[in-house]
């Protein structure tokens, strides 16, 4: 049980132990933080050589007085305490540790100059033992708690010192905890159905109404962890207003890693999916690949437009989950360790490129390839990386889920049919994704630079070196896929299968091919009629230089389309975002009930006896009558 | 027995609704007067002495003091209206008929049950001791007190009255509370 | 608060100090006739009430009075209380039992702790009417101020 | 232990006369005695219920023994529920008492503020301790007669205008209660709680019994402000003082609601499901209309009170669910669940709530007001408030690791264990409302920048203060505990039993 | 029926008749004033006369004498009660009813109330 | 003689309703006064026969108690009536 | 003096409320006389030298038989007025001089006038009482000073003066 | 029966002023009416017929009392509604003086 214990434990009870630390002893806790998490890391790296199973732990502690009070509580709680270590669990632990690691280390030169998130490095401890510990229980109550904890770490990582940056955290906790609370429901039913709250021991048909409604519930979880449709739309505002260490720790990589791992977990596991089920997943997973890289192409902003990005991965990964095919949930996973990588890389990029320039807006960059090289070739890497580019690793999980797409359409089922209409949309997603990453790399390393930008240096090696190494990692997964890493890290997880066949096929190629030139073409297309007008207003920012320059007319040029014109600005009205739908309603109900309460005594007594009154004509029907 | 107490009873209720309908204040007071007092005639009929001296005195205190809070504080409107002959024209202000409307028909319903709820017990004056009996039993013997009242009272329900007692101190603190000139530091 | 006219004062005189004894009867007689503390109590306070009704708040120096009122009030609970706890330290352990030699049935001094407590209460309750009475005037003078 | 009970109500009897005397000589006398007073009940309650030895006992007042098997004497009972009440009640009075030390200098009149503070403690220490119907109905009075002139303390408009609806509403509610008290002795022809109980279970007469029935749940459902009985605890709530309005919102409504309520249904009548269904709508509607209105206030306390009235909601719907299965003959194991749900969603609220009104008071201490647009930017200047609020916004909204987040999962999970999906949902959707106005309490007191005022001059509550707020604050986290078996056993699940075994109550009174 | 019962039942039925016409007075006169003379006359010594019947009836025991004590009480009482409530309505503003043929006390009532508003200038 | 005793004691409460009329009709408050003032005249007229009519000695009691409150009420009633200001 | 004189009215007063002669009663009683005669002392009528002199009692009981007959009068006259159909009223304040000079003396007089025949006590104010008669028979001063206050005036000045 | 019906009747009376009145002191008397309706419920419900006050006299039997328990109550619980009713009208004057007013449509600052 050590492993456990030092993965978990030991960064909970570190990160709260920082708690106690005084202020401006901001670089002693990052060291602290960075040694914590180093000790997780190798006891991670451990527990790689566990036997698969179910592992009980005993928490109370020997030579204590059967019968105590404490005594009982612990074996109470030591009832829930299993853990599942399986090869998924083990590898999502392991991934987690490394990127706390990373960006530890990255935000220990990043920080330093921006005004501090308060405890930054204790909610990273516990976002670190908390993630794993999700990850690693068995438990399905002990996961929804450390999976709930993890909605108030992600609230406290980001500033929250202006309107709006409060209000992204107002939103990101709102949205977490209630998926947080609807999941509870999904967890009754089956602890009602099924006595257990076991996630490897269940097998739950999806064929009642309540078994979906569980499912359903329970996905809404994972959803809005990962960030899929149409649970996702924290998610850019996190972004935008987080600091980079967070976005990359949290939406990038760290919550897709819990929110996608739980998803495998339900679809494969827990759940044996009905044909209609799947295709209702599918179509979340392209709506949200679609939906989020059309918003991201309209996005001044490089961290939130990274934030629609990370939403619009996502759905490569249901879609691979979705399929439930051994090929697709190997495509899904994949992804999700790729998107992972190269997301928080992004972040990491992002965060390097404000600290050296003090601006996220777009407009206000460009040319920054000379002062900021390696950077530079990070980004590069990255952007190509996510936009399926070969030979880098984004290229192979997607390419991986396009076969599991194809490989699905052979079986039957009405799902099964339309797989090109998935697959089309899929390719167009990519597509759309390389159109807006030349954005993001044009708009900030090509081009004119402004005079304002002329001092722009290089970051320190703490804050580019994990980013190279990320870029690194993404090269290494995308050559050695096929030979090292699928077989050797991806096929463990939920067995191996067979791509033989597929696996060289010339459509794929084609396709990927199809959707960069796809890509370059919209780019170009939209860039050539260098369209300009007057300033647009999108996350309250209303300034901006007269810089003339492509990519700043390039998403007026997208959102001046006809069709797409509507939507955007239905989606700048926020009627695409759940939380503001939901809001309006809940506050114009509010409003109304509000307005009853006139302040009149007279009325509250009638209110009192009308209530009164009403019971009695309820219960006293039978006699009136 | 039952008649007269009716009557008194009508008499009451007459007085009520003319107290909610006075045109001012004091009248309604002085209404809630009578009131109170045919309600101690009816303490009196029904064999219940110590709660009709209570109740006078109550009443009166009460009186007492909502005269010298209201003749105080609307003095002036009150001389305004003494000029006026008021012959009752109308009392049904035409925006409280909706309230009206309401409270008749609340009425109605809580009259009916009311009716069915208290069907099947016990008629008036017909009694079937429990715990009373207990008290009743030889009860001068238990207490030493001759006003059975008394005894239940401090006796046998002592802790009810010491509650009681410190009700009336609460509000004695809640009054001087209440009527602070100043209740905070500026 | 001024006082009233001279027939109110002359009649005042005369009566307040016997409507002051008719309270102490109504009090001390608590277990035998009707009443006891609280009305006795309240007939205390009608007698105080028509002294300042009659005489005007000035001339009881009503400010100290209302201090000194809510005193008594204070200890004449406290009084009860303790009678009643006095059961629980003297008697026989039990909160509110009547400890004391029950007495003769229809003699004044009879009935145990209960003409104790109605004495209490009837201190408690004229205190408290006395108080809340003149709060009222007092509240309405300090205002005038 | 039962010759201890009388002391709960004696103690802060005895402190609420003395200060009037004493307080007028000795300068602090009140505040030291009410808090020593609170702090000797607390830890007695405390003790007791933790002492696992304690079991249910009755004291009998005068000392008067059962005549022919009828109860004659007001029986003090303390059972689990009791206790459980006992300890909020002094917990929270010894934390509101302490606050109130340093808060209470805006005001002028501190010993009456801390004689009627323990008149109010008496009251409810009574109102849960007794087993007869009249003196409940006579504790509750003095607990809301003090309540009535707290309010007002501050005497300023708004004090004022909330405390005359407050006794207005309050006082209908009072009548409606004695109503049904005459109701059920004209009936039983009894008191005593336990002996009624025994007669009205051989009753048939189901018109009487409905017409008690809603007396009581509209008299009490008042007190405890279900809707649409709510009305006067938005202004009562939000103008108290902020101690008191702890004391309200976290006990009060409690006592004098929500615990009669269980008394009276639970051990006098017989459940009938019709009766249940009617109080788990209210609780249903209380929950769900509550968080709605919550969510548009701007007023801190304002937006507070109306999450009680959505928290206490939920208190009813768990035990309205156990009251249905329980009336259905259904599986007394989820009934036992539903209402230990409910039961410790009322522990937690006094503990989250009573926080809340705590901070709100220090926020409104250092800033002079409690609107929420005027408020801004005060995390870094008062982290202990920022950082206690936090911790209260995100248990009363179910986050874990906090105590609200497992009341409400065992409410969630008893009701879907007894079909009622439809309030599992509900009560998902209001815990996703109460996150989401509680978050927007955190956003616009604690970060938005502020524009009305100097933040230079705002600084950090006195000692008092602070340490009243983080001792609740830990209590939220370890009050997360008691879902755990060890605790849970101990201290909910006597509670449970003393609510669901109806024989035993009044075997503890008639000793039969 | 002995003598004593006699002369009771005499006593309060006189007593119940004078309180009778008091209250047709207090029903039938046209203004306050007038009122108070036919109701505070006519039903004190009614009520005093029924008192008395309780002395007859009772003789020289306790009830008698608090009977007997009763009589001067309700005599101060209703006096003085019916001489502050007529100048309580005079100051508050009720004329004199119709038919009036002198009233000597309006001159002193406003030389008071002018007095009253010089107390109040300063 | 009881017979007698009920219906004086029955004719003095429906007197109350002569009160009852002047406190109804007015028309000035201090005829309403009146009327209660003289209400509680009738009222110890009441106690009286009740205590004649039920032999209980102390009802008596009550009524000295009526005469004493009535007329402190009468008294507070009146002087509040012939006050001119708000606060003397 | 006058404290003495209360203690003996009080103790009095309570021997004819009780009327019993029993040994806790007349303690109590004493007690309770004692107690409260020290606060209503000041309050009480301040010359009470003239209650020791015994002439004023055969003057009050003579006194009290006229005042009987008086209020006796006084109601059938009332009786008369209210019910004659025609109600025969003439109603109207008189101010009447007073010869009597103590301030006892005086109420007592606007008492006995109140209750003697269709006359009410309105105020007292210097040396002149004012008087709501019914039936205002004669506007001469003279005349409705006798007729009003002069039946009582001397009984009064004998038992109060 | 008509008794307690007309009792009930009484505190439909209050509650009719209750609901309906706008006057502060209205209110109260309403509430008032429907206290004296209570009051007199109970000890309806605790006369018995024939019976005689519970105080003891000497030489008379000690039985055939009306139920003291109900006047017990009624007792307090009229002490109580004084209580009440003093603290009702110690905040209505303080109203009066802060709003100038007894209507309560005029005092509502609080609402919402
Ligand atoms: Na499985
Ligand atoms: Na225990």
């Amino acid at each position: 049980m050590t492993e456990l214990n030092y993965i978990i434990l030991l960064p909970i009870v570190a990160g709260i132990i920082l708690f106690a630390f005084p202020r401006g002893t901001r670089i002693l806790k990052g060291i602290l933080a960075l040694m914590t998490g180093l000790v997780a890391l190798v006891f991670a790296v451990r527990l790689f050589g566990w036997e698969n199973g179910i592992h009980t732990a005993d928490l109370v502690p020997a030579g204590m007085a059967a019968g105590s009070l404490f005594n009982r509580m612990m074996q109470g709680i030591s009832g829930f305490c299993t853990f599942n270590i399986d090869p998924l669990s083990r590898f999502i632990t392991l991934c987690t540790t490394v990127f706390t690691v990373l960006i530890t280390v990255y935000s220990l030169a990043c920080m330093k100059g921006e005004r501090e998130i308060r405890h930054f490095y204790p909610y990273v401890l516990l976002t670190l033992g908390l993630t794993t510990g999700a990850v690693l229980t068995d438990n399905l109550l002990f996961f929804i708690t450390f999976w709930g904890i993890l909605g108030i770490t992600l609230y406290k990582l980001i500033p929250g010192h202006d309107e709006a940056s409060s209000a992204a955290a107002k939103k990101t906790l709102i949205m977490i905890g209630a998926s947080d609370g609807i999941m509870l429901l999904g967890i009754g039913i089956i602890w009602r159905i099924y006595g257990t709250l076991s996630m490897s021991a269940l097998d739950i048909p999806t064929t009642y109404p309540v078994l979906v409604a569980a499912f359903l519930t329970l996905v809404t979880g994972s959803f809005t962890k990962a960030g899929a449709f149409p649970f996702h739309t924290w998610i850019p505002d996190y972004t935008q207003k987080a600091p980079a260490a967070s976005s990359a720790l949290l939406p990038a990589s760290l919550d897709k890693l819990l929110g996608i791992y739980f998803l495998a977990r339900l679809c494969v596991d827990m759940f044996i999916l009905e044909g209609w089920l799947v295709f209702v997943l599918l179509l979340i997973g392209v709506m949200t690949i679609i939906f989020a890289v059309m918003m991201a192409l309209i996005q001044h902003e490089y961290k939130k437009l990274l934030g629609y990005h990370a939403v619009s991965q996502v759905g490569y990964m249901v879609v691979g989950l979705a399929l439930g095919t051994p090929l697709g949930i190997a495509g899904g996973l994949f992804h999700m360790i790729n998107n992972a990588i190269y997301k928080s890389g992004l972040f990491l990029v992002a965060g390097n490129v404000e600290k050296a320039t003090g601006k996220n807006d777009l407009d206000h960059l460009g040319g920054l390839s000379k002062a900021m090289p390696i950077t530079f070739v990070a980004a590069l890497i990255f952007a190509l990386s996510i936009s399926g580019v070969p030979p880098l690793n984004g290229f192979a999980s997607k390419w991986l889920i396009y076969q599991g797409i194809i490989d699905f359409g052979t079986q039957p089922g009405a799902a099964n049919q339309i797989w090109y209409i998935w697959l089309g949309l899929a390719v167009l997603g990519s597509a759309l994704t390389l159109a807006s990453f030349i954005k993001f790399v044009a708009g900030i390393f090509l081009g004119r630079k402004s005079k304002a930008l002329e001092k722009v240096r290089e970051v320190s090696p703490l804050m580019w070196g994990p980013g190279i190494l990320l870029a690194l990692v993404c090269l290494v997964f995308g050559i050695f896929a096929a030979s090292w890493v699928v077989p050797r890290i991806i096929m463990p997880l939920y067995g191996s299968f067979g791509y033989t066949g597929i696996w060289q096929s010339t459509t794929v190629s084609m396709l990927i091919l199809a959707s960069i030139v796809l890509g370059v073409l919209i780019y170009w297309l939209a860039g050539v009629r260098r369209f300009r007008t007057d300033e647009i207003f999108i996350g309250g920012e209303t300034t901006r230089d007269q810089t003339d320059f492509p990519v700043t007319g390039f998403y007026k040029t997208i959102q001046d389309f006809r069709f797409f014109s509507v939507i955007y600005k239905q989606a700048e009205k926020k009627w695409f975002d759940i939380y503001d739908v939901t809001a309006k309603i809940v506050f114009s109900l509010g409003n109304l009930l509000s307005k009853a309460h006139t302040g009149v005594l007279t009325a509250y007594a009638i209110w009192i006896f009308a209530g009164l009154v009403l019971f009695m004509l309820i219960l006293f029907q039978f006699i009136i009558l | 027995m039952e008649i007269i107490l009716s009557v008194i009873l009508i008499f009451m209720i007459l007085g009520a609704i003319f107290a909610l309908h006075a045109k001012d204040l004091l009248s309604a007071l002085v209404s809630m007067g009578i009131v109170g007092y045919g309600l101690v005639i009816c303490f009196l009929l029904l064999k219940a002495p110590d709660l009709a001296i209570v109740q006078i005195v109550v009443e009166t205190i009460t009186l007492i003091i909502m005269v010298a809070i209201v003749l105080d504080s609307t003095r002036h409107e009150l001389k305004e209206k003494a000029a006026i002959r008021h012959d009752g024209q109308s009392f049904m202000n035409t925006r409280l008929v909706g309230n009206i409307f309401i409270a008749v028909f609340l009425g109605l319903v809580l009259f009916y049950s009311f009716r069915l709820a208290s069907a099947h017990l016990t008629e008036f004056g017909e009694h079937g001791l429990r715990m009373a009996g207990a008290y009743m039993e030889g009860a001068a013997g238990k207490t030493g007190s001759v006003n059975l009242v008394t005894g239940v009272l401090f006796d046998f329900r002592g802790y009810d009255t010491l509650g009681e007692a410190t009700i009336l101190f609460t509000a004695v603190v809640g009054v001087l509370t209440v009527l602070r000139l100043k209740g905070k530091h500026s | 608060m001024q006082g009233m006219s001279i027939i109110v004062k002359k009649v005042a005189q005369l009566l307040s100090g016997l409507i002051f004894m008719y309270g102490i009867y109504i009090i001390t007689h608590g277990h035998l006739t009707p009443g006891g503390g609280f009305a006795g109590g309240a007939i205390l306070a009608g007698s105080l009430i028509l002294l300042v009704l009659a005489f005007g708040s000035d001339v009881m120096r009503l400010q100290k009075r209302e201090a000194g009122s809510s005193i008594m009030e204070s200890a004449a609970i406290l009084g009860f209380l303790l009678l009643a706890v006095a059961a629980i330290i003297a008697g026989a352990g039990i909160f509110f039992y009547n400890y004391l030699p029950k007495g003769q049935l229809f003699h004044l001094v009879s009935a145990g702790v209960i003409p104790l407590y109605n004495i209490m209460v009837g201190i408690e309750v004229a205190a408290a009417l006395f108080t809340i009475f003149l709060a009222l005037v007092i509240y309405k003078e300090e205002l005038k101020q | 232990m039962e010759s201890f009970i009388p002391l709960f109500v004696i103690l802060p009897l005895a402190a609420a006369f003395l200060i009037p005397i004493v307080g007028k000589f000795v300068s602090g006398f009140q505040m030291t005695l009410s808090n020593l007073v609170f702090l000797f009940l607390a830890a007695a309650g405390v003790w007791f219920l933790f002492d696992s030895n304690t079991e249910a006992v009755s004291y009998t007042v005068g000392g008067w023994e059962p005549v022919n098997g009828i109860p004659i004497a007001i029986y003090l009972v303390a059972d689990g529920l009791s206790l459980i009440m006992l300890a909020i009640i002094n917990t929270m009075a010894f934390l509101s008492g302490f606050y109130a030390i340093s808060y209470l200098k805006q005001y002028t009149a501190p010993d009456n503020f801390y004689a009627l503070l323990c008149l109010m403690v008496a009251g409810m220490n009574g109102v849960v301790l007794t087993g007869d119907l009249f003196n409940l109905y006579v504790f509750l009075e003095i607990a809301v007669i003090a309540s009535y002139a707290l309010v007002a303390f501050g005497t300023g408009k708004e004090e004022l205008e909330a405390s005359f609806k407050y006794q207005v509403l309050g006082g209908i509610a009072s009548l409606l209660i004695l109503f049904g008290v005459a109701m059920v002795y004209w009936k039983t022809r009894t008191l005593n709680i336990a002996d009624a109980a025994t007669l009205l279970k051989h009753s048939h007469d189901r018109t009487f019994h409905l017409f008690v029935q809603l007396l009581f749940i509209t008299g009490f459902g008042l007190k405890g402000a279900l809707i649409p009985f709510h009305a006067w605890l938005p202004d009562a709530h939000s103008s108290a003082p902020s101690p008191i309005s702890a004391m309200l919102s976290g006990v009060l409504i409690k006592a004098i609601g929500i615990y009669c309520m269980i008394r009276i249904f639970f051990n006098m009548f017989i459940l009938t499901e019709e009766f249940a269904v009617i109080l788990t709508t209210l609780g249903a509607l209380s929950m769900v209309l509550g968080a709605l209105i919550a969510m548009v206030q701007n007023d801190m306390k304002r937006m507070f009170a109306y999450s009680s009235i959505s928290q206490v909601g939920y208190i009813i719907t768990g035990i309205g669910m156990g009251m249905i299965i329980l009336a259905r003959k259904g599986d007394q194991g989820i009934a036992a669940l539903a209402i230990g749900g409910g039961l410790f969603h009322m522990i937690n609220h006094a503990v989250f709530k009573g926080l809340l009104f705590l901070n709100a008071g220090a926020v409104e201490y250092e800033n002079r007001t409690r609107n929420l647009d005027e408020l801004g930017d005060l995390s870094t200047v008062m982290p202990v408030t920022y950082g206690t609020s936090l911790t209260a916004s995100l248990s009363v909204s179910g986050i874990p690791p906090f105590n609200g987040f497992f009341s409400k999962l065992i409410i969630i999970i008893a009701a879907i264990q007894g079909h009622f999906y439809l309030l599992a949902a509900l009560a998902v959707v209001v815990s996703i409302i109460t996150l989401g106005y509680f978050l927007k309490f955190q956003k616009q007191a604690f970060f938005n920048v502020s524009r009305f005022f100097n933040k230079l001059k705002i600084k950090e509550v006195p000692f008092t203060m602070c340490f009243s707020m983080i001792v609740l604050a830990i209590l939220c986290l370890v009050l997360s505990l008691l879902v755990f078996p060890g605790p849970r056993d101990l201290i909910l699940t006597p509670a449970v039993e003393a609510v669901m075994n109806v024989k035993e109550y009044s075997t503890i009174i008639t000793g039969i | 029926m002995n003598s004593t019962s006699i002369i009771t039942v005499v006593l309060l039925c006189i007593g119940v008749l004078f309180n009778l016409f008091g209250c047709i007075g207090l029903v039938r006169l046209p203004d306050v004033y007038n009122r108070l003379q036919s109701a505070t006359k006519c039903v004190t010594l009614g009520t005093c006369s029924i008192l008395l019947s309780l002395v007859v009836y009772f003789g020289f025991n306790d009830t008698g004498v608090k009977s007997l004590v009763a009589i001067p009480l309700l005599f101060f009482a209703s006096t003085v009660g019916a001489h502050a409530l007529a100048r309580g309505a005079y100051y508050f503003g009720v004329k004199l009813g119709e038919g009036t043929v002198k009233d000597d006390y309006k001159e002193q009532v406003e030389i008071e109330e002018k007095k009253q508003q010089l107390h109040e200038i300063p | 003689m009881t017979t007698v005793l009920h219906i004086l004691l029955y004719a003095q409460i429906l007197l109350c309703f002569f009160c009852l009329y002047r406190v109804v009709m007015g028309p000035t408050i201090p005829d309403r006064m009146v009327g209660i003032d003289i209400f509680g005249v009738l009222v110890v007229g009441i106690c009286a026969i009740l205590t004649i009519l039920t032999g209980r000695m102390f009802i008596i009691d009550i009524g000295i108690a009526w005469i004493i409150l009535s007329f402190i009420g009468t008294l507070t009633m009146a002087k509040y009536l012939s006050k001119k200001k708000l606060n003397e | 003096m006058r404290y003495i004189a209360l203690y003996i009215v009080l103790f009095g007063f309570w021997l004819l409320l009780t009327f019993s002669l029993a040994t806790d009663n007349l303690i109590v009683g004493a007690v309770a006389a004692l107690l409260i005669t020290p606060y209503f002392g000041n309050y009480f009528v301040k010359d009470v030298g003239k209650w020791v002199q015994p002439h004023r009692y055969v003057w009050l009981v003579i006194y009290l038989f006229i005042f009987t007959w008086e209020c006796i009068k006084a109601n059938f006259d009332v009786a008369y007025r209210v019910l004659h159909p025609a109600m025969p009223i003439k109603p109207g304040i008189v101010k009447v001089k007073l010869n009597l000079k103590t301030d006892m003396a005086r109420v007592m007089l606007a008492n006995s006038i109140t209750m003697t025949p269709g006359t009410i006590s309105v105020d007292i104010v210097d040396d002149y009482i004012y008087i709501h008669w019914i039936y205002v028979s004669s506007v001469e001063p003279e005349i409705y000073s006798r007729k009003v206050a002069g039946r009582f005036e001397k009984y009064i000045k004998m038992i109060f003066e | 029966m008509t008794l307690y019906l007309l009792c009930f009747l009484l505190f439909l009376v209050g509650l009719y002023g209750v609901l309906t009145r706008r006057n502060l002191i209205k209110i109260v008397i309403g509430l008032s009416f429907m206290e004296f309706s209570i009051f007199l419920l109970l000890v309806l419900i605790g006369y018995v017929k024939g019976g005689e006050a519970p105080i003891l006299q000497p030489g008379m039997p000690a039985t055939g009392f009306v139920d003291p328990l109900p006047q017990a109550m009624v007792l307090t619980a009229i002490v109580i509604g004084l209580a009440t009713n003093a603290m009702l009208l110690a905040i209505a004057i303080r109203l009066y003086k802060k709003y100038g007013t007894f209507d309560i449509r005029k005092i509502n600052q609080l609402k919402g």
